[in-house]
């Protein structure tokens, strides 16, 4: 049923009796063209395309609890572009661009905020590191921008500026960073995946990974098996689980991220903040809660829960920055499992296993590649060979000492 | 918050110690291939269960602690020094 | 309408001999002590408080406590304004002002809630199916109207002014919450000598005990609660905390309280925190949380004077306010009659009890025979009035119309759900009891147990048995001896029967969750769309999500989306239950660590030297160093001009205190350097000092530094003070993980010394004149890398030849005490030598000169090739991180190497992070060859240098034009690759 | 100059910080010290390293002889304050003492050590000290090492009062004392 201003103001008038389920609840079939483990973004974008761009359409997306469930609909909904090495600025310039035309294009609202982005710095040398990202962006075909002190006061007059005791001496600012409403984005890829005629089973996880002769041919799941031509794996927090039921070990360890929210207030942050020295970062919702965040609880876990130390840490970063938010009331704060990859940057490639892929290792910025992956990976697997802008993003890099390490801090995945 | 019970300084908090990944690798001899360095360096279990990882009491005793814990339920099992080989409960929770 | 809505009676938390003056909404209102502001409101009369979120629908309170969704408010003003403040929870005092929130122009007339008109449209989700079209108004129009009506009440956008703090907290047993079964509990525990602990979130004990009808012990329920405090604070093992709320439940039992410790007052006493974040380490907990009273879903539930009946009750027997004075009782279960009951003691007339239950109970009987008029199998139809109650119809069970009646208050009870929340967290998922029609804990799997209401036992007298049992229990169970005593015991048993009604039949407006406007047919809507999973539910409709947290409106959410779905309650289940119970200012998690607090300082032996001298301080890591020193009028790239200048041309001091020292002992210790850094130490001779490189083991570089040989089996090592910390770890893991067998011992060293760097062609006089006798520096005696300890009045000092400036230099070390004395003592004989203070600018300047690599230059992602130091590396020994730093795209030819670069053309700017290019056209990042790392405006060259990486490097490059393209600055100053040795590349200067 | 004047990382603050004027309430004070080295002993060679100094410690507890203070940091390390020794002499005699079995740093300027007493001390110590203190777990003797304020710190009780001392690494010794002085606030005027 397409969403238009007509059909709500029709179901409007007649009590809503029309509306209907965004997705069918199918039993699976006992064989696809392609599965797709992992009902988040990631999956269920990549489902899409395969139907939308390939014409793929006999396609399951197997999700072990309800879709959305993951980290796409627990992460802190930021999406930017500003990377500094050439493959993930291209990779995520794209998604950018797919982001930009997203309600259109799969009309549902996903409420794409372009309210920008901007990385505060505090010293010389760090604004030089910087700037070496801009310039890379901008060399790239990407907006950024360097902000003056007296720029940053006026576009985030909230901020300290004379207390701090790391001084704020500027920000790089891209306009065309923001934030989606996270939810929003796998309903509309379930949406409109499912409308092209995409199973989208629930309450299914795998628990096996049928490999033949070096051929991937199926999957043992909660509902039984299910056979498959090819199997993409997108589970986030899982997949180093995931991939071993294949025989097959990463450089990938899990970790908790913790995310926290405010009791809604008017609107009090019109921008997303991001203050590295501090560990901290923030936005805030439509609904009015100041969204945030920092840094990794830093041991592997799969609870989806993190602890005090690092509460107390990254609303000692907010307090720092933003003190005007003292009393301001948490109301909300959870945690969502990572696939730390060991130099930060993400896997979305063939496995060494005949048709079975892998899409993995997003760590704590995912989000924001949600299209892009699903668009990429939905290529590789149509193709069975990787897209340009995915092609650096293998298991392999490691072993070949290629690694694409956006924060300099090696293979210590819980600082990474 | 765990409570990490250092062989040396006692139940100290989480905040004290510096994480330090996984302690079932082992680093191999200085003249192995570059491939048992990859493996070293790189490669991990990342089980759902019980994990063997090295916490650093920088705020204590500085010393690298072994602990065996549950990375579902942060349940520790054991604790002990770097040269101490730290056993796995025997039934395995899921 | 002053207090007309007080009894005279009762009131047990009020102090009527203090009265109060404070202002709502601009107007004067008199209370007394002890009142919350909701209380003291009601007692005025005033029934709406506040406006909700998305329909703007006029407020008053529903709840009495913590749980409150429609009375909060902006509390207090300017820098110290706390937006969404429950009014149920604020502890009035003179002066304070409080307004409601989220309405323009005023809470009665309020232009907003003409958005109930547009209800028919803006159901569950709206805003994912419309604001598309057309695309070009999506982010001027739309995105801005969703974002103005963001949120209830206006944050503060001053800094905070209170003070928080953290504090820690051990303690055997922690019960959580004193009603009748955490002082039981607490009562029992107490004698054992077990440490106790009972934090209750109210600022009195007693919960929903009243005093008006329990019994305990033969005396009033509340007496009783208040006597056993005052027994269990004559036990020094027992700490009662009111106003504070145990709101976490974290791993390994350790649980965090907020203490609201002056928020009752209008300004914390002095020096007093505002709020005490506790982290609590409990060997074993004891919840005791109680329960809360669910609303009736029915049309127009939500308007002001529809009350829980629980809370009429709370807010007449703790604070003498009459909710109303003409009430209809609505009710599925027995505890309304206590409040009927209670009420009617205080003269508020009971126009009617309808009950949705058709048996008659005692409890209706003994009603009845007071003269009350019960309706039984009736349930509301839709509440009536504009703004505030004016009366109630009521229907049968099965939706036939009865009647309507008038009154100015609604009293309602839905049933009442063990607050579940603190045993939740731990993760283990609540039970549905379909007896209760309540979630009850489940079997814990952390050291704590549940009892009374929070466990779902509804009667007082299981309450106060279970309360009891668990104290004594749970000490045993730690190996106290409880003394043996009796349970406290309640006057009567009572049952507790009930009989849910989850909709009560209608085609309005009937709200579930109160604050976010989600209403009965929101949560059919949703699970029609699809969205069955509870989780879907609750994130479609944003049920549970408002400040409350669904408290009072899960659980009827839940049972409607289970009606929707044909399923029981528990194949739904509930949502995840997360921290905090209730919300916690930021300001609290922070406590002490804000503004210069937010991390250490550091200072060095120094710091008061350099500020004499005028030094502008810089952050290096959490250390203060001097950056430069600014003469008057002198701007910073001058003063880092001249000083750069002066050090080449007489001599400078500068501040190097920071740097890490690591004191290395032991008969190994050569081993372990080995081991350690890239080059060889084995063949270093005492006395002498050596620049070293150290690799991670991924091969790339980790830090550099020179170290030093004292005796065979004595080093000092340094660090760059970035990695002081870092390198320290490393090689403790060295030496008690990978090689336990070396003989090493070593130690920080940093804070033993303080360390000045005298640099220059005057260094040796002033030094020579500084030190006198105590030293021979001349070239024969300590001749480049030389190291030499002396005596200097009595203190050890040691003297080592190095320089990053590439002058003629000297570090000298003296124990931290001695260090201003040094200071003073070169600082005294460099006056006539041209001494300068010179800060972190200059040093960089002069390093950058000289080619040396920093932390620009090592960002993690460096070969030893790449610094172009490959020569360095040893290939005759084995070394952390060789192995990998051999992997090919580590080796490979097109990696970016360091190189100089000169500017031009003296009137461009050149500057750190611009990129490097072939030719001003076609800049793209398939064309792009590097990066330039630092840059100075070098006094030895006479312009603009810069170190910078660049694919090729110097083989393809030297003595070509670059452009050093910079489009965030628009800039791309042409620039000649030379040598990274910009001055003196021989080193000669440093030899003399 | 031929005069050696020293100076301490606490010289700005007063040299005792009465919060009450009943010193047995809290009492904060700056104890300079005479000399303090760390000292380790090789592997295997604790008992006769005990034996020339003439103590023996077990971990978390810290031994007085009449010469020092041991207060034991980590297996076989130990920091020893003398109790009038000076510096050099001090290490240089133990050093020479303790011969082939272990190794002396002289740290006697590396830390600071600030003195906390009186009845509230424990009360002002858990707004920072995450360890329990109570006298049940914590008695005379008790060492521990831990961060307070993010600053770590070597702690050791001294006696019931209770009186502790803390040693702090010089570098942050004005950040602590910082802290420390607005955390005292409350418990009275100083
Ligand atoms: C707190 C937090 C904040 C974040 N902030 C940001 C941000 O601001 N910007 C940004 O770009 N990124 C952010 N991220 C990262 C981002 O959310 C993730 O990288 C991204 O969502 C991962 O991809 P996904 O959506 O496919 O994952 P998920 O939503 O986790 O999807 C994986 C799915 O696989 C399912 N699954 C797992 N195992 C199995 C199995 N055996 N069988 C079937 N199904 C299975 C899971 O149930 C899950 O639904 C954040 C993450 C967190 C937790
Ligand atoms: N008859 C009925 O229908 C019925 C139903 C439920 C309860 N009750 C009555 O309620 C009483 C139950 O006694 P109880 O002691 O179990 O509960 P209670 O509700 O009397 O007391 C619980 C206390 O815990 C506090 N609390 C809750 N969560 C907290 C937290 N996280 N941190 C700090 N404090 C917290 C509350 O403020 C409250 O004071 C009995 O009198 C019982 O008869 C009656
Ligand atoms: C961007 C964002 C905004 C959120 N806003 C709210 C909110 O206003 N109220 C709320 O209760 N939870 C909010 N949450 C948190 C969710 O309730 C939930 O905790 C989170 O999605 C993780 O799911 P879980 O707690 O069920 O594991 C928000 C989450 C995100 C990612
Ligand atoms: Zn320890």
């Amino acid at each position: 049923m397409k969403y238009s201003a007509l059909s709500i103001l029709r179901e409007g008038l007649r009590g809503h009796k029309g509306w209907k389920p965004m997705w069918r609840d199918p039993k699976p079939k006992s064989h696809y063209d392609v599965i797709i483990i992992g009902g988040g973004g990631h999956g269920l974008a990549t489902a899409y395309y395969l139907a939308k761009e390939h014409n793929i359409t006999n396609v399951a997306v197997l999700e072990k609890g309800w879709i959305g469930g993951g980290n796409v609909g627990r992460n802190t909904t930021i999406i930017r572009s500003n990377y500094l090495h050439p493959a993930n600025t291209h990779f995520y310039e794209k998604s950018m661009k797919l982001w930009e035309g997203l309600e259109r294009d799969f009309n549902f609202n996903a409420m794409v905020s372009q309210r920008g982005v901007i990385n505060l710095f505090h010293s010389d040398p760090q604004r030089d590191a910087f700037a070496r990202r801009g310039n890379a962006m901008r060399l790239a075909g990407v907006d950024a921008e360097i902000l003056s002190p007296e720029q940053l006061r006026e576009h985030v007059p909230i901020l300290d500026f004379d207390n701090a005791r790391f001084p704020i001496k500027g920000g790089l600012l891209q306009k065309r960073g923001g934030t989606v409403r996270h939810d929003a984005v796998a309903w509309g890829y379930a949406r409109g995946a499912d409308s092209r005629g995409v199973d989208i089973i629930q309450n299914c996880e795998v628990k096996d990974i049928i490999v033949e002769g070096g051929k991937v041919v199926g999957v043992e799941t909660s509902k039984g098996q299910i056979k498959a031509n090819k199997i993409g794996m997108a589970v986030a927090g899982h997949t180093s689980q995931v991939a071993k039921m294949a025989g097959i070990k990463l450089p990938i360890e899990s970790h908790v991220l913790q995310a926290f929210v405010s009791e809604g207030i008017k609107p009090f942050l019109d921008t997303v903040v991001t203050f590295g020295a501090g560990h901290f970062y923030i936005s805030q919702s439509d609904k009015g809660g100041l969204v945030f965040g920092g840094d990794l609880d830093g041991y592997n876990t799969y609870a989806q829960r993190g602890n005090l130390p690092m509460m107390e840490h990254v609303m000692a970063g907010g307090m720092a920055i933003m003190p005007a938010i003292g009393r301001v009331r948490l109301l909300r704060h959870w945690g969502g499992i990572m696939d730390m990859s060991f130099d930060g940057s993400p896997f979305i490639c063939k496995t060494g296993i005949d048709h079975l892929y892998l899409n993995g290792g997003w760590c704590y910025g995912g989000f924001k590649a949600t299209p892009a992956s699903g668009w990429c990976f939905a290529h590789t697997i149509a193709k069975d060979q990787p897209h340009k802008l995915n092609e650096k993003f293998t298991i392999d890099r490691f072993r070949e000492g290629k690694m694409i390490d956006e924060k300099g801090v090696g293979p210590n995945p819980w600082i990474q | 918050m765990h409570q990490i019970n250092c062989p040396w300084c006692g139940k100290r908090d989480e905040a004290e110690f510096q994480y330090q990944g996984d302690a079932s690798v082992k680093r191999p001899e200085p003249d192995a291939s570059q491939d048992e360095f990859f493996n070293y360096v790189y490669m991990r279990d990342n089980p759902k269960g019980w994990h063997t990882e090295w916490w650093h009491h920088i705020g204590g005793c500085r010393q690298w602690i072994k602990v065996v814990r549950n990375t579902i339920t942060h349940e520790i099992h054991a604790t002990g020094g770097p040269q101490d080989d730290l056993e796995l409960p025997k039934a395995d929770v899921k | 309408m002053s207090n007309e809505f007080r009894t005279s009676k009762a009131g047990v938390r009020l102090n009527r001999d203090k009265k109060i003056a404070f202002k709502f909404d601009g107007n004067i209102y008199h209370g007394f002590e002890g009142d919350t502001l909701a209380s003291a409101l009601i007692a005025n009369g005033v029934k709406l408080m506040g406006r909700s979120f998305k329909y703007h629908r006029p407020r008053g309170c529903l709840t009495a406590g913590s749980e409150e969704p429609n009375a909060i408010v902006e509390l207090r003003t300017g820098a110290n304004r706390e937006p969404n403040t429950r009014a149920t929870m604020i502890e009035i005092f003179d002066g304070l002002e409080a307004h409601s929130q989220n309405r323009f122009p005023s809470l009665k007339f309020d232009i907003q809630s003409v958005n109930q008109l547009l209800s028919p449209f803006l159901t569950a989700g709206f805003y994912y199916k419309t604001f598309m079209w057309p695309a070009s108004f999506w982010e001027p129009v739309y995105e801005k109207f969703i974002r103005r009506s963001a949120g209830l009440g206006k944050a503060a956008t001053e800094p905070d002014p209170d003070t928080y703090e953290h504090a820690h907290l051990h303690c055997d047993i922690l019960i959580v919450g004193a009603g009748p079964s955490g002082l039981a509990a607490a009562k029992s525990a107490a004698g054992s000598g077990a440490r106790v602990v009972i934090a209750e979130e109210q600022s009195d004990v007693g919960g929903m005990v009243s005093s008006e009808l329990d019994q305990i012990d033969g005396v009033s329920a509340i007496s009783w609660c208040q006597k056993t405090l005052a027994e269990l604070s004559t036990h020094q093992n027992v700490t009662f905390m009111p106003r504070t709320v145990v709101f976490g439940y974290y791993d390994h039992n350790v649980m965090a309280a907020l203490e609201r410790v002056t928020d009752h007052l209008l300004e914390p006493e002095q020096d007093q925190p505002r709020q005490r974040l506790w982290t609590i380490r409990a060997k074993q907990v004891i919840l005791a949380c109680g329960s809360q009273e669910r609303p009736l879903v029915f049309d127009n539930n939500d308007l002001p004077g529809v009350m829980l009946s629980s809370a009429t009750r709370a807010f007449a027997e703790r604070y003498a306010a009459l909710p109303g004075k003409r009430i209809v009782i609505s009710t599925n279960n027995d505890d309304a009659y206590c409040t009927a009951e209670v009420l009617k003691n205080y003269g508020v007339e009971i126009i009617a009890i309808i009950d949705a239950r058709t048996n008659m109970t005692t409890k209706m009987q003994r009603l009845e025979d007071m003269g009350v008029r019960v309706l039984t199998g009736a349930i509301p139809q839709k509440a009536h009035g504009w703004q505030q109650v004016s009366g109630l119809s009521v229907q049968s069970v099965s939706g036939e119309f009865i009647e309507k009646i008038n009154c100015d208050c609604v009293a309602v009870s839905g049933g009442f759900s063990a607050d579940v929340h603190l045993a939740s967290q731990t993760g283990a998922a609540p039970i549905w009891d379909d007896d209760l029609q309540s979630f009850v804990p489940a079997k814990p799997i952390r050291a704590e147990c549940s009892v009374g209401a929070g466990h779902g036992s509804f009667g007082l007298a299981d309450c106060l048995f279970e309360g009891h049992q668990a104290g004594v229990g749970v000490a045993e169970l730690l190996g106290f001896k409880a003394e043996e005593t009796k349970p406290p015991a309640a006057d009567k048993v009572e049952l507790y029967t009930i009989s849910s009604v989850w909709r009560c039949p209608g085609a309005g407006k009937a709200f579930v969750d109160f604050q976010n406007d989600v209403t009965a047919k929101d949560i059919a809507l949703s699970a029609q769309e699809g969205f069955i999973s509870v989780e879907h539910t609750k994130r479609y409709t944003t049920l549970g999500m408002a400040t409350d947290q669904g408290k009072t409106s899960n659980v009827n959410g839940l049972a409607l989306l289970a009606a929707a779905r044909g399923e029981a309650i528990e194949k739904v289940g509930t949502t995840r239950f997360r921290p905090p119970y209730s919300p916690v200012a930021i300001g609290a998690f922070a406590g002490r660590e804000r503004g210069l607090e937010f991390q250490p300082t550091r200072r060095t032996a120094l710091h008061e030297c350099g500020e004499k001298l005028g030094a502008v301080f810089v952050e290096a890591g959490q250390w203060l160093r001097p950056q430069y020193y600014p003469k008057p009028g002198e701007d910073i790239m001058a003063a880092i001009y001249r000083e750069a200048k002066q050090v080449r041309d007489t001599a400078g001091i500068c501040d190097v205190s920071t740097l890490g020292k690591i004191e290395i002992f032991g008969a190994d210790a050569a081993e372990f350097l080995n081991r350690l850094y890239i080059n060889g130490w084995k063949m270093l001779a005492p006395g002498k000092a050596r620049y070293g490189v150290m690799l991670r083991e991924d091969g790339y570089v980790f830090d550099d530094g020179t170290t030093s040989r004292l005796a065979d089996d004595h080093f000092l090592m340094t660090t760059t003070t970035a990695n002081a910390g870092r390198v320290l770890a490393h090689m403790e893991h060295a030496s008690q993980v990978l090689w336990p067998e070396l003989d090493i011992h070593f130690c920080s060293a940093t804070e033993q010394w303080c360390g000045v760097a005298v640099a220059g062609p005057n260094a040796r006089k002033i030094l020579a004149g500084a030190f006198g006798d105590a030293l021979d520096i001349s070239n024969d005696a300590l001749p480049f890398m030389g190291v030499k300890t002396f005596n200097w009045l009595g203190t050890t000092a040691r003297i080592f030849r190095i320089s990053f400036s590439g002058e003629l230099a000297f570090e000298v070390n003296v124990p931290w005490s001695s260090g201003e004395n040094m200071w003073n003592a070169i600082w005294e004989v460099g006056q006539e030598h041209g001494l300068i203070p010179y800060g972190t600018e200059a040093l960089s300047v002069l390093r950058i000169e000289k080619g040396h690599v920093a932390g620009n230059e090592l960002d993690g992602r460096t070969t030893v090739a790449d610094m172009g130091l490959g020569k360095m590396m040893s290939s005759k020994k084995e070394f952390i991180g060789k192995a990998l730093s051999q992997r090919e795209g580590m080796m490979s030819n097109d990696r970016a190497t360091l190189v100089g670069l000169k500017l031009k053309d003296a009137n461009e700017r050149l500057r750190g992070g611009a990129h490097l290019f072939e030719s001003r056209q076609g800049a793209n990042s398939e064309t792009d060859l590097g990066w330039v790392t630092s840059v100075a405006d070098s006094p030895a060259i006479n312009g603009w240098i810069a170190l910078a990486y660049v694919k090729g490097g110097l083989d393809e490059h030297e003595g070509k034009t670059l452009y050093a393209v910079n489009p965030l600055y628009g800039e791309a100053p042409a620039v000649e690759v030379c040598s990274p040795h910009f001055f003196d590349a021989k080193g000669e200067r440093l030899h003399v | 100059m031929s005069e050696l004047t020293t100076s301490h990382p606490l010289d700005h603050v007063t040299s005792t910080h009465k919060i009450s004027n009943d010193d047995a309430e809290l009492c904060i004070s700056v104890r300079k010290l005479p000399a303090l080295i760390q000292l380790f002993a090789k592997k295997e060679h604790e008992a006769e390293l005990f034996k020339k100094l003439n103590f023996q410690t077990i971990a978390g507890k810290g031994a007085e002889t009449d010469r020092f203070t041991a207060l034991p940091i980590a297996p076989r390390q130990w920091i020893l304050i003398s109790k009038d020794e000076k510096a050099l002499d001090f290490s240089r005699s133990i050093a020479q003492e303790i011969g082939k079995h272990g190794y002396v740093s002289e740290q006697s300027d590396s830390r600071v050590c600030i003195r906390i007493s009186g009845k509230y001390a424990r009360e002002l110590l858990s707004r920072g000290c995450r360890l329990d203190l109570h006298p049940s777990v914590a008695s005379p003797g008790f060492c521990a090492q831990t961060p307070i304020a993010q600053i770590g710190v070597l702690l050791h009780q001294v006696d019931a009062l209770p009186t502790y001392d803390f040693y702090i690494y010089s570098g942050f010794a004005h950040s602590f004392w910082h802290w420390l002085d607005d955390t005292a606030k409350q418990f009275g005027e100083n």
